[in-house]
């Protein structure tokens, strides 16, 4: 086999693993608006404020100590502590849940039966809110996360393929974790979503604010429950992206990366995140490496955008989207 | 009293890096308040003002702190210092750009009131390939360089140079683009795994630096051979990929550490006096000597003007004077508390860029710190000087600016 | 009863259909514009200018044109950040092609421009709606920013990439570089924002803004009605991105003089535009105004706040800044989801009831 | 008997309330109601007059149109129930199903009845034993059980809220234009069904209706909102028998039931009040 | 008594032209539902027809074929002699089509002067610069237009509400603002679906009142869906039977009345 061709299929086997990192952060998205039909523009910056949680809890940081220490003169940084990653984990969640009932208390239990543009304005809010909280809460240094996840090349893969082709091919062992957990996730989604009591309640409630409270279906749970989980998701993509990265500002970008991902799955669709993702992700990589050089570089912020756009032209709903229902 | 004015940046994508800076710039002036009483007697007053890295803001802050008479501005900002030029010019104030902004505004003839010694881009990237010219004994022709930038004005900085560079030493470059933020770098490390450059070149900011770096570990890729402008060199940067960074290298045009006797005072008089600026946790580290290093060469050019204009009350107008005729030796840095701290350089009205001095660092992740490896070297300026000419002369005749230094 | 409308009668259609139907309203509206060409420039400086005034009438301008296309249209868009930049890049081209033409001349041109580019991004809106079209729309905002990143043509091979404004003059009197006299980018810029707030007022108050509107609350009644969907979305998009065209020209041209595109005009301006038409109220003029001058204000006011009366250190108010602007946000809706414009009009309804309840 | 049924006991009190929309539209001006236990209360009026806004005050949905109670109480078995959750009052037993259809679109008819099912907890088995009888009720819906509810006609999704409704078992059902839409066969049906789960399984109702015909043929007690009032109220044998009631919303005169046709002249009709 | 070419002449004397719409063996289907099988009637100028049939027989999907929103999988629609070619619903709408929704689609967003005005979008032409500076046509259109939706808004008595916004109003204000929308439009054919859907008696009245004036006054030829037997026996003067997308019935009130299949499909009851 020619160089060419094996490096191409190294591109796109990597370009599989990005797109199921994108599928990560998509995840969020599609849970909140299948079960509401919001648009969560605060999904990235969850994921940054979930991320920054758990290193805070992690290094024991004083939550606010930046804010004490300028009002009261206090010289306050560090419990002294320095949890395992598990628990952290699972504090963190305990942190989630509770900013899920915050937005349920506060924010959505407000706006029942609203429009959806006027949700996703207040989403907006939100992230504004959440972005300032979290600078004032855990302060904007870059952090190092570590919860024991692996990183760097799988050798397995790479001597087991150089030994086939001649070529070892690379493989991010993250890549595979974030694979193997996005796998699990999105089965568990599936059901959840498909095949339960709640699941079907949170899909109606996204079609129908008020037919949903007439049933008997309670917003106030549905929602909490929906925003633990998708502040769950946003943990677990903030993980992944945090332990490449380090955890910073930075990380609430990572939504735009997401949104194409969604448009080509369809916003409703918990597998078309997933399948959508893998399509970005290689399709973008591909393009970067066979036209990037001609057209100068840097195409793959735009490029997911327009092959999403495209394809919602032969199919506006998206690969897996429930139909936009249409009649008079 | 003394107006300075700090352009920061604590919030926003940047934050991380804008905080240290910031930190030395006015722990610097805080220290000389305390400690000497201010500037020949004049109290420094800070006014910081808060750009979250925004053009828009930075022009907000500019408008809201020009009655104040500052004497420099620092924008820590390519984008906010292109904004400013025009404004600074023609409001008298005088700019100075450590290490970023425009390039050709080294020539001084064309732009009267902005400095950016002691060095600038494309010193930078002359001097990596002078780094590498060092390593491989001399000769690079046929060598493979890379060159990963974040694909913006600041990035495309070094292209142009560079590539003359390439002409005279014979080296293939080849250029990897990253868009803003820089999240995803995946496409553009896999083929450098697949072409095996023998150098690769930074010339990154914010997010874009760690995940590089990261990438770079990931791919395996020999740290030594990968080489970071000074904007790439923090801390930060190399920090979340851990161990695998180790080797990693950056330009600096400034030295590193906190083993200087200015810094004992700085702990005595600002930190442990609760004066500090931010945590009082950044000492030493390489951008918070940066913002130092930044503060002390304006601290110098007001000595300067002071001296020239014989009144201890300056204005912009002589702080620019001042500017001009900053003279850096080692003397005086010594006497400062920082001995060696930087390139000992000249400033006058054809050359506001200083003389391009700049030295390498290696990251070792076992002590947690950046380590001097080289001396400072001097950027080709046989290259530099003609593109230096040819880019300001550019600009004046767009403006309509007559060059010249009266 | 401090607002009144009962014995304002009107006689024909003509004056029932005007801008300002009631008479308190009209006088209001002629003080307003008496008080921005007569006053303000005679004590406006360079602060008051560049840091609030400008961005306001540039922003008030953008969020106008993003208006007509989300508020009246119903499409949303994200790709403003995009056309903002054709219009940046336009003004620039003609600017430096044709240094004896006026500015006027060129920043309308800029504006047409971008409302032939508006209209090619778009089409997709025929097939592509809601969210989906909202996030599409994005395309066209990277795609762009990338274009004029990316081929030098389009800053005429300057070295660093960036544009800047040279100076050109309107009657002799400078209205860009950094000697322009404040009061005169201001009135030029005043000028713009009070001819699209006129332009898009009568267009949507007569038939194009019908069709428009009807596209927006059912888009298929709307086409079954005889709405021809293809042309409403289509004068939309090419109307809206005039005015953001025209936006762009002024914000690089008078306002920042020198831009970096990916920087000046990137996402986060088209969030920003599009939060100041949400905040203000889609499907009102006045509300697009209202939003500009919420969001450039809003953080001033609390930096003001904060760091100059609080003394606090500039990072906490930087931050707080966000939690309050979020917080603000998200009571605003609470308060009342159709924005600025809504509560202006409850506010009103009330007072012309007062000083009964209902 | 049709006209007897009810029993003593109020199940349902509306006392005196106001709404107000916006805060400023006040849309219903001091309305009281008693829907006594086992009863099938018939809510008439005209358009505008106010029954789906009662009927949401009740069942509070108010609030996601941004009315809200300002004055008067609710009480269900004598607990005030104005502050509780809606979902609450489903478990409470209060169900309502909303004029206009109000479908989950994106959901098939099954899955719309299913959601009915959301508040008990009473096992698979009875889920399926319930949907049958739904099914039994509404065969056209069996047909269509796979179809997306947003594709099916205007009937059948009536069919559907009316059936989603059923699944909850509730005590009392508060019906809002459940007529509205269907073939004059169904409407026969559907108020066959109300009487049958009325005298069978002693499901009280609150039925908002236009069709005054069938209405007060069905129901026990009827009240008549004129703009936000009660302006008359009675048992619905008598209703059916005041000249008003028969002139303007029975159609019926003197001469008995004249054609659509022949109303010639437009006339006004005579308000109880203001 | 019917006379194919000519039309005929009704009991109260009004004069019913020749045929203006026929749909030729329609066959609607969506995936595996069809929801019409090969239907064809006609429609004659100046009369009242009903269609009426039981609930997902396919009425309001025959009323979508005809203003073009539904093309249909198999059959032809003629169209005042012509066979019309595949179009868009705007298109037919300008040919003189204008309609009214089984559920209610005004526009929310707008007051009932404008919603009405819309109406009247096929018959505005000016440009759009002319309609910037509100100068010239567009501001004498305007006023021609609004005058004319003025006698609409009046004909059909929403004066009152004139300037609120349609979300406002009540159900059966809503649908005598789309019928007003339709009728600005001063259409040739008009469809109507369900009008009197949730009206009490005395509405229903007027309702019937304005449908017969319109098509008094203006001639206009009405197709309408009703589920209310007595409006529809009183109003039409013929009828068609629909039951699962088959036609199982057409012709005078009268003679569909006593047809056992319409009983038996629809009826339930011979009703008075
Ligand atoms: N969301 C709302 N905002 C403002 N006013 C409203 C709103 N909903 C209803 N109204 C007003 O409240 C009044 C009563 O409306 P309601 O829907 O209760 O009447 P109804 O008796 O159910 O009429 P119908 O028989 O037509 O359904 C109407 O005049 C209407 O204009
Ligand atoms: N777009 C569509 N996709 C799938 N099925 C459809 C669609 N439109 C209509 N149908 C189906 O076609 C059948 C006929 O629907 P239609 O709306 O024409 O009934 P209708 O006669 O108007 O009934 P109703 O009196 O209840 O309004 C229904 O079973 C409906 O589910
Ligand atoms: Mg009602
Ligand atoms: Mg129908």
């Amino acid at each position: 086999m020619s160089d060419q061709f094996l490096f191409a299929a190294e591109v796109t086997l990597n370009g599989l693993m990005s797109g199921v990192l994108y599928a990560l952060v998509a995840l969020g998205f599609v849970l909140i608006y299948k079960a509401s039909g919001i648009f969560n523009y605060a999904q990235g910056v969850m994921a940054l404020f979930a991320a920054m949680t758990l290193v805070g809890i992690m290094d024991g940081q004083v939550p606010f100590s930046h804010l004490i220490n300028a009002i009261f003169g206090t010289e306050i940084h560090h419990f002294g502590w320095h949890l395992p990653g598990l628990l952290a984990i699972l504090l963190t969640m305990v942190v989630m849940a509770g900013l899920a009932w915050c937005v349920q208390q506060f924010v959505m239990r407000h706006l029942i039966g609203q429009a959806p543009i006027i949700l996703f304005m207040a989403t907006i809010g939100l992230a504004y809110l959440l972005e300032g909280v979290a600078d004032l809460m855990w302060g904007s240094e870059i952090r190092k996360l570590d919860v024991g996840l692996p990183q760097g090349i799988n050798e397995t893969i790479d001597s087991v393929t150089y030994g086939m082709f001649g070529y070892g091919f690379f493989i991010d062992n993250l890549d595979i974790v974030a694979t193997v957990i996005a796998a699990l996730l999105v089965i568990a989604l599936v059901i959840f979503s498909q095949y339960t009591k709640q699941g079907r309640a949170m899909r109606a409630v996204a079609d129908d604010h008020q037919a949903a409270l007439s049933v008997g279906i309670s917003l106030n749970f549905i929602w909490v429950m929906v925003w633990s989980v998708a502040g769950f998701v946003a943990l677990v993509a903030g993980i992944m992206w945090g332990t490449k990265s380090g955890v910073q500002f930075s990380l609430s970008l990572i939504a735009l990366k997401a949104l194409p991902v969604l448009m080509l799955g369809g916003f409703t669709s918990i597998p078309g995140a997933i399948v959508g993702g893998l399509i970005i992700g290689v399709g973008e990589k591909l393009f970067d490496f066979m036209f990037g050089p001609m057209l100068g570089g840097a195409t793959e912020n735009w490029f997911a955008y327009v092959l999403a756009l495209l394809f919602l032209v032969f199919r506006p709903q998206g690969l897996f989207g429930d139909r936009i229902i249409e009649r008079v | 009293d003394l107006t300075i004015v700090d352009t920061s940046y604590r919030t926003g994508p940047y934050a991380a890096n804008g905080i240290p800076f910031s930190d030395g710039y006015q722990d610097y002036f805080t220290l000389l308040n305390e400690r000497d009483g201010g500037i020949g007697g004049e109290h420094i007053n800070i006014v910081e003002c808060e750009t979250g890295y925004n053009t828009e803001k930075g022009v907000e802050c500019y408008e809201g702190t020009k009655g104040d008479e500052p004497l420099v501005y620092e924008p820590l900002s390519t984008g906010i210092t292109y904004q400013l030029i025009p404004k600074v010019t023609a409001d008298g104030f005088p700019m100075h750009t450590l290490g970023y902004g425009r390039t050709s505004a080294k020539n001084g003839a064309v732009f009267r009131n902005i400095f950016n010694y002691p060095a600038n881009y494309w010193d930078g990237a002359s001097v990596a390939i002078e780094h590498i010219l060092d390593q491989e004994g001399g000769d690079i022709k046929g060598k493979k360089i890379a060159l990963v930038y974040h694909n913006s004005a600041y990035g495309k900085e070094p292209i142009r140079t560079l590539e003359e560079l390439a002409k005279k030493h014979g080296y293939e470059l080849s250029l990897l683009p990253v868009d803003h933020p820089g999240q995803e770098q995946k496409s553009q490390w896999l083929q450098i795994r697949r072409e095996k450059p023998d150098y690769v070149i930074m010339w990154g900011w914010g997010v874009m630096n760690q995940v590089a770096i990261q990438e770079a570990v990931n791919i395996r890729y020999p740290m030594d051979h990968f080489i970071g402008i000074w904007w790439s060199g923090s801390e930060n940067d190399v920090l979340p990929a851990g161990k695998g960074a180790n080797g990693y290298k950056a330009l600096t045009f400034h030295n590193i550490g906190s083993d200087y006797p200015v810094y004992d005072d700085m702990r005595k008089y600002v930190v442990e006096a609760g004066k500090a600026a931010g945590a009082g946790d950044q000492l030493g580290t390489t951008l918070y000597n940066r913002g130092m290093y930044a503060a002390m060469l304006a601290a110098e050019a007001i000595k300067t003007a002071q001296q020239i204009a014989g009144t201890s009350k300056i204005t912009p107008a002589q702080m620019r004077d001042g500017m001009e005729a900053l003279e850096m030796t080692e003397e005086k840095m010594a006497a400062l508390g920082l001995p060696h701290f930087g390139p000992a350089f000249k400033v006058t009205c054809e050359n506001h860029g200083g003389d391009g001095y700049a030295a390498v660092t290696q990251w070792d992740a076992d002590a947690g710190a950046y380590k001097m490896i080289t001396g400072y070297m001097q950027s080709d300026q046989e290259v530099l000087a003609p593109l230096i000419e040819e880019d300001s002369m550019a600009y004046a005749k767009e403006n309509g600016i007559t060059p010249g230094c009266n | 009863m401090f607002y009144r409308e009962a014995g304002d009668f009107k006689t024909s259609y003509l004056e029932d259909n005007q801008t300002f139907p009631i008479r308190f309203d009209r006088y209001r509206y002629y003080a307003v514009l008496a008080v921005a060409f007569l006053v303000v420039p005679f004590i406006i400086n360079d602060y008051w200018a560049n840091a609030i005034l400008l961005p306001f009438l540039i922003y008030g301008i953008a969020s106008i044109g993003l208006n007509v296309l989300t508020g009246y249209c119903g499409q949303v868009s994200l790709g403003t950040g995009g056309f903002m930049a054709v219009g940046a890049y336009a003004c620039y081209k003609l600017m430096t092609a044709f240094p004896e033409v006026s500015m006027f001349i060129h920043v309308i041109l800029a504006g047409g421009i971008t409302a032939v580019v508006g209209v090619l991004f778009g089409l997709p809106s025929l097939r592509i709606k809601g969210f989906y079209l909202a996030v599409a729309t994005l395309a066209a905002q990277f795609f762009l920013v990338w274009l004029f990143n990316r081929v030098p043509w389009f800053y005429n091979y300057s070295a660093s990439g960036q544009i800047s404004a040279p100076e050109r003059s309107v009657f002799g009197v400078l209205i860009t570089g950094p000697n322009a006299p404040s009061w005169a980018t201001y009135l030029f810029c005043l000028i713009f924002l009070t001819l699209a707030g006129i332009i898009a007022r009568n267009l949507t108050r007569g038939t194009v803004g019908r069709s428009w509107m009807a596209i927006r609350d059912m888009d298929i009644a709307a086409e079954i009605i005889g709405v021809n969907p293809l042309r409403a979305k289509m004068t939309a998009f090419a109307v809206s991105s005039f005015f953001v065209g025209i936006a762009g020209a002024l914000f690089f041209s008078i306002y920042l003089g020198a831009v970096e595109v990916g920087e000046a005009f990137g996402i986060q301006k088209s969030f920003l535009v599009l939060f100041m038409v949400i905040i203000g109220g889609l499907g009102s003029i006045f509300g697009s105004l209202a939003g500009a001058a919420f969001l450039v204000v809003l953080p001033v006011v609390l930096k003001l706040i904060g760091v100059d009366i609080l003394g606090w250190p500039t990072d906490i108010v930087a931050h707080f800044q966000l939690v309050i602007v979020g917080a603000l946000i998200i009571t605003f809706l609470v308060l009342e989801p159709h924005g600025i414009a809504q509560l202006w009009r409850v506010i009103k309804e009330k007072l012309r009831l007062w000083p009964f309840p209902h | 008997m049709l006209d007897a049924g009810s029993t003593r006991e109020t199940l349902l009190e509306v006392n005196n309330i106001e709404v107000i929309y916006n805060h400023v539209i006040l849309v219903l001006k001091g309305v009281s109601l008693n829907v006594p236990k086992g009863g099938i209360t018939a809510l008439l009026g005209g358009n505008g007059a106010g029954k789906t806004t009662t009927l949401k005050a009740i069942s509070n949905l108010l609030q996601s149109e941004r009315g809200e109670v300002t004055k008067g109480t609710i009480r269900y078995r004598g607990e005030v129930v104005q502050a509780s959750d809606p979902a609450d009052l489903v478990r409470k037993g209060v169900i309502q199903v909303m004029e206009g259809r109000h479908c989950f679109e994106h959901l098939t008819v099954e899955e719309n009845l299913l959601t009915g099912y959301y508040t008990r907890n009473t096992g698979k088995a009875e889920m399926m034993r319930d949907l049958d009888k739904v099914y039994t009720y509404f065969p056209r819906l069996k047909e269509r059980r796979r179809s997306q509810a947003g594709y099916t006609s205007g009937g059948e999704q009536q069919m559907v809220a009316i059936g989603r409704a059923l699944m909850s078992r509730p005590e009392t059902i508060l019906l809002d234009e459940p007529s509205m839409g269907l073939a004059p066969q169904l409407v026969e049906q559907i108020f066959e069904i109300v009487k049958d789960l009325n005298e069978k399984e002693g499901l009280t109702f609150l039925l908002a209706e236009q069709n005054t015909n069938v209405a007060l043929r069905y129901a026990h007690y009827g009240y008549i909102l004129e703009s936000g009032r009660v302006v008359m109220d009675g048992p619905a044998a008598e209703l059916r028998e005041n000249p008003d009631v028969k002139e303007f919303y029975l159609g019926v005169s003197e001469e008995g039931r004249k054609s659509f046709r022949d109303v010639r002249s437009y006339r006004r009709r005579k308000r109880w009040l203001s | 008594m019917l006379d194919q070419a000519e039309g005929f002449v009704t009991a109260d004397g009004r004069k019913i032209g020749g045929v203006v719409m026929e749909m030729k063996n329609i066959t609607l289907r969506f995936g595996g539902v069809v929801a019409i099988k090969d239907i064809s009637f006609d429609i004659r100028e100046g009369e009242i027809r009903a269609i009426i049939g039981p609930n997902g027989a396919g009425k309001s999907s025959m009323l979508n074929v005809i203003s073009g929103f539904y093309t249909p999988s198999e059959g032809e629609v003629w169209f005042r002699g012509k066979k019309r070619p595949p179009m868009r619903p705007y298109e037919v709408a300008r040919q003189g089509i204008a309609r009214t929704f089984q559920n209610i689609a005004l526009f929310d967003g707008m007051s009932v002067l404008d919603n009405v005005m819309t109406g009247r979008l096929t018959q505005m032409k000016a440009g759009l610069f002319s309609q910037a500076l509100w100068k010239g046509r567009a501001e004498k259109e305007e006023i021609a237009n609004r005058e004319m939706v003025e006698r609409v808004i009046d004909f059909l008595e929403i004066q009152h509400i004139r300037k609120t916004p349609v979300s406002r109003l009540p159900y059966g204000l809503k649908k005598r603002v789309e019928l007003a929308r339709a009728l600005a439009a001063q259409p040739k054919l008009l469809l109507l679906d369900e009008p009197m859907a949730g009206m009490n008696v005395e509405e229903k009245e007027d309702m019937c009142r304005f449908i017969l004036d319109v098509n008094d006054e203006f001639g206009t030829t009405i197709a309408l869906i009703e589920h209310d037997m007595g409006v529809v026996m009183d109003l039409s003067d013929r009828v068609v039977v629909m039951d699962y997308g088959k036609k199982i019935g057409d012709g005078p009130p009268d003679e569909v009345r006593s047809n056992p299949d319409v009983i038996d499909a629809y009826l339930g009851v011979a009703h008075d």
